[in-house]
């Protein structure tokens, strides 16, 4: 066990994944960084340094940069991933899925349903999300729920450094298509990480601390918000329970509805955009299933409804608060 | 001729049972027996066929198709009772008939797959001409796509993608004129080949209804492929003998259009004239092969078309590899 | 008033709009069709036959073929719009926004937010939706969900000729970027549609039925199919209002909380996917905002989480049916 | 010189004014006033200044652009004020703040904005073209992209959709060798006057450090729309002086390439070299200029860094034109 950061932790299970199985390799814009420049030839390591170093140990036919055809690379790596490789494609931002959206909607997706038990696309995509850093409209979006509507997607959101590696050397080792979420202002985040190997089933939920008046759902980078949050309530009195799915597609709703079942209140957060969001998920499954548990409305705690803005002061309020799940919480508990 | 008559006899044997099942499915389709949006191939074997004799039918070497797939499904080697069962949506259909006509696969012979998105399969050519050269394979692929397709941007990055990293990938356009009822030349500016040759990727126009013509480019370029020496692309001028789907009432068409078609641009036809003028094959082996193909074709659709659908527990398999 | 078919009420709202507004015009693919062909001019009018017979009256300037680049038609449409026209494209399947995703996501749904009050992008896109006909995988989806999760995006799925005409007319005249669902299994329902134009307004529902035990949403195809689960229930004395948003984004949230206080009791319906659908978004907004008045849980009647298949029989299994409706509400009204 | 005294004026003030205002963005930068992802212009002022002289300052003719735009917002006439205002995120921006450095936009002198997906604004250029034709304003539309750009569907979909329907556009392909870290002989196949004869499209690659070299080439590209004659593109040969984005280490570039840029290929110095050679503009004159440009880019910034953000309610504004 070290201490390293979310960075260090993916690095690492990239790292791990590629020494154990010579059919994983790596794909995307500048994820060595470099090709054919006159300069450094790992020159960034992907846009975030994620993949830094990798190049160095794996040579660029394993370490591709490619082309801006974000169609291309994707629908090669599924093509990859049908003829026997493992391959981990990076899309930088998934503001960017726009353009290849297709390879993942209507082919990644889908092959396995309609081509038969025989056809499997082991593919993993990496991709940032989220608001941070002055990025602005088309570059701090967070849209896991758009891949959580389409079957056959599997949608990964990690909170922590832990995690991170173990869901991402489970998602190379898993034989569907899966989605792997990065949140780009948790990259220096650190944890305790083990050195060696090891792999988190998709679709169990972490309990991240115990409280009997509420349960707060909580995806991604909104986990420590949440955990501030049941910290500050705490200290007033009213205790939490923090529960990150860790995983989207498939979604851990039964420790979901054990939570709701013993405190009777949910509060649900969510970095996305509130329609048909992963908060009105979260909120409609509890509504549906564990009705006669709930004492009080089910609170969903989201960005609003409107594109991501630039300036500094209005990105600040775009993005769900620590105060703002205080004060859900508080609406519901008396 | 620089085939062989096993490989000759073989090939018009292959075009035969296209053709054969192909009229078969348009005269169900005709007898109110649908199969949703059927796309027949009618009229192109020789591109299939001309094509997939240089491919080995397994998953080294790969052909990703389009929504206009049978051909290329017979022609890789894919079950001829599969494909008839996936067709009519039987549970021993190639895809257990969940896919149907716009999605037949068979990944046993390296035919990765019917896509009707089009231009969405060029880049899964490219993932396993990619998966050939990491493994060092020899394998090739081969993306098949219409002239409608080769305005799609999914195609484009595919060449320039395919050329830039020298992947053995054969690109097969199959231009019969038409991207539905709209005609190439309102939507499409310059040729295939000067595209290709944007990219510097060696093209040649062939008369894909000419089997010799077609099987001599692809030679040529899987060779090339095999070689190292990266992509090519053959722009095969094909003739369309039924509608683009079944059940379009075609008036974007000339009266007259496609019996012209049909009496001019037969690949069939012109393979028999071919083997005939040249003493390889006479006309009484070439009608005992058309008989069998014929029946093959229309024994595969009878069983299928009896058989029993998928059950009811299907609807929910097969989403997940793991669940 | 005379009773045609949704089909004519589409192709009479975008004659009337033509007439009305030079500005206005069509693009997408086959539209007119015939493009160049040796054959007829105008030889499908879509490949629905919507747009029959415009080109006729209009011309090519006017009912523009396209190639099949979605990307780059969706986009001049979107600059077109920028630039002083009214651009009504089809995208002949939902399912195709795969290819051009990007032009909805980050350019039509954003611009105004990003370069200010002075930016306008009075598109509507027309789309087909849904299950029918062995469309399988690729041709079936419903999809709108996708849409109401992205702000700057309106949302209409009418669900009978009347409200069709009226809903397109308001598309077409509206200065946001509007996607307009039409479900393919529907082109040949009846219904009586005034000659004239005429608009219906954004985000106002209708009450299809009156009822105090339940209240069932339903969206698009699935309306028809409630009021038919509605009738089977009130012959066993078991009354339900059905509401029918009609555009799903904006939501007419106020009908819907309105319609479940006074019945206490809500179902669903969507033919979309379960996962952060439609069925979840209604669910939630009650959840939170009318959570006092229900007097059960929620339930929510959606297509599966699985692709479409092609079968017949899987395939008619695959659509949410009137029974399954019937099965919901029995199932919270004792 | 084809071009009277005031014109070259006017066109040194403008690409002066650009470099001066990248400078001090950039020296911004360096003392931690982030404005998120800026991609400074600074290198290619004559390929911006040169293209859009020719363009009428107005709605008529449009300019789409990248990620890369301040030039081009400035050259097409756009506020001074705006920009800085819009960089820093403050309400008088030109996008009220919520745009930032990547979507500059300025619809009154037809700037349609900035655009940081790859690719996506080249159709946008379509449509303002298509405007022009439809509405016979004679008007043109100046798709501006990158070599890294041009290997994106968007781009290619857009050329063969320009051409077959003849609309009045020109490409502007700013090549600067570069897709971030990535060198274009790694990712990119053919050339790009290659591909734009694949389509039929006239094309012609010039130094784009030369202004008189562009401003040629992009004339005759411009008449050449306006009377009705369909697409062109020029190919642009450019030096990148800042790194891909303020904050890149820059890590990709031989030590010593930027300063060789710089003295070799600086479209100032040429510019200036050129005029002094030919007697049209002496050396007093073109430092006066210089003074005055960098006094004005300094005072915008100055300005905008003291300026009010937005109000918190700009948060839930312009969503939507209705609500
Ligand atoms: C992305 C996408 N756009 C549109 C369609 C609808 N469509 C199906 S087939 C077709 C025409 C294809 O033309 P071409 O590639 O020439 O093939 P052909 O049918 O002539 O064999 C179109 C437009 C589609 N399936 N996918
Ligand atoms: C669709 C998409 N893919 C990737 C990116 C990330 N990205 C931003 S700039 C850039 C390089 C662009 O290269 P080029 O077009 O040559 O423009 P330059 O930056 O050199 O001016 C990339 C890959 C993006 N913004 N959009
Ligand atoms: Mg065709
Ligand atoms: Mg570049």
């Amino acid at each position: 066990m070290s201490i390293i950061t979310m960075r260090a932790a993916l690095n690492d299970a990239l790292r791990l994944a590629m020494r154990n199985d010579s059919d994983v390799f790596l794909l995307g814009e500048d994820i060595a960084g470099g090709a054919n420049a006159p300069g450094e030839d790992d020159a960034w390591g992907g846009v975030f340094q994620v993949t830094k170093g990798l190049v160095g140990e794996f040579g660029r036919e394993r370490v591709v940069d490619t082309p801006i055809s974000e169609t291309a690379f994707l629908g090669l790596a599924i093509g990859a991933a049908n003829t026997g490789l493992r391959p981990v494609v990076e899309i930088m931002f998934v503001d960017f899925f726009g353009v290849c959206f297709d390879q993942v909607l209507n082919n990644a997706a889908k092959f396995r349903y309609m081509y038969g038990a025989h056809a499997k696309t082991p593919i993993t995509i990496r991709t940032t999300y989220g608001v941070g850093g002055l990025a602005a409209a088309q570059h701090s979006q967070t849209l896991y729920s758009i891949f959580a509507h389409i079957p056959g997607i599997k949608v990964v959101a990690p909170s922590n450094p832990y995690d991170a590696k173990g869901l991402l050397l489970e998602a190379i080792g898993d034989d569907d298509p899966v989605i792997f979420f990065e949140h780009k202002a948790m990259y220096d985040d650190t944890g305790e990480v083990p050195s060696g190997a090891y792999t988190i089933p998709f679709g169990e939920a972490a309990i991240k601390r115990d409280g009997g008046d509420a349960t707060i759902v909580a995806f991604g980078r909104m986990v420590g918000f949440a955990e501030t949050a049941a910290e500050q309530l705490a200290s007033d009195g009213i205790h939490c329970t923090v529960v990150d799915p860790r995983t989207i597609s498939p979604l851990d709703e039964s420790t979901i509805l054990n939570c709701v079942r013993q405190t009777g209140r949910l509060v649900v957060v969510d970095e996305g955009h509130p329609r048909c969001g992963m908060a009105s998920d979260v909120a409609a499954i509890v509504a549906e299933k564990a009705f006669a548990d709930l004492k009080a409305p089910v609170r969903m705690v989201t960005a609003p409804h409107t594109p991501v803005p630039f300036a500094s002061n209005l990105e600040a309020e775009y993005i769900p608060s620590v105060a703002d799940i205080v004060a859900a919480v508080r609406s519901i508990v008396d | 001729m620089d085939y062989t008559k096993e490989e000759l006899i073989e090939a018009y044997m292959q075009m035969r049972i296209i053709r054969a099942f192909e009229e078969e499915l348009h005269r169900e389709a005709e007898e109110n027996n649908s199969f949703g949006f059927a796309h027949l191939y009618a009229g192109a074997e020789a591109c299939a066929v001309g094509v997939c004799m240089h491919l080995e039918p397994t998953m080294r070497d790969i052909v990703a198709s389009t929504h206009r797939a049978h051909g290329h499904f017979i022609a890789k080697g894919g079950d001829l009772n599969a494909i008839a069962h996936e067709i009519f949506g039987r549970a021993d259909g190639s895809g257990g008939g969940k896919g149907g006509t716009m999605h037949v696969a068979d990944w046993n012979v390296g035919m990765l797959g019917a896509n009707s998105i089009i231009g969405a399969s060029a880049p899964h050519a490219l993932g396993a001409a990619f998966t050939a050269k990491y493994k060092r394979t020899g394998g090739v692929a081969v993306a098949f796509g219409g002239d409608g397709a080769s305005n799609q941007g999914a195609v484009f990055e595919s060449m320039n993608f395919a050329k830039a990293y020298a992947l053995p990938v054969v690109f097969i356009l199959e231009d019969n004129g038409y991207a539905e009822s709209t005609y190439k030349s309102y939507t499409t500016a310059g040729s295939p080949c000067e595209r290709a040759a944007g990219f510097g990727i060696p093209a040649v126009s062939v008369d894909g209804a000419d089997f010799f013509a077609v099987a001599s480019a692809a030679k040529d370029a899987i060779a090339r492929a095999r070689n190292g020496d990266g992509p090519s692309l053959i722009h095969c001028d094909v003739p369309l003998f039924f509608a683009h789907f079944e059940g379009d009432q075609e008036t974007y068409r000339a009266s007259g259009e496609v019996s012209k078609l049909r009496s001019d641009r037969d690949c069939l036809a012109l393979f028999r004239a071919q083997v005939i003028g040249t003493g390889n094959i006479d006309t009484a082996e070439l009608d005992r092969l058309d008989s069998t193909a014929t029946q093959q074709a229309a024994k595969a659709i009878a069983t299928a078309k009896s058989a029993p659908q998928p059950p009811p527990q299907a609807l929910f398999t097969n989403v997940y590899a793991s669940y």
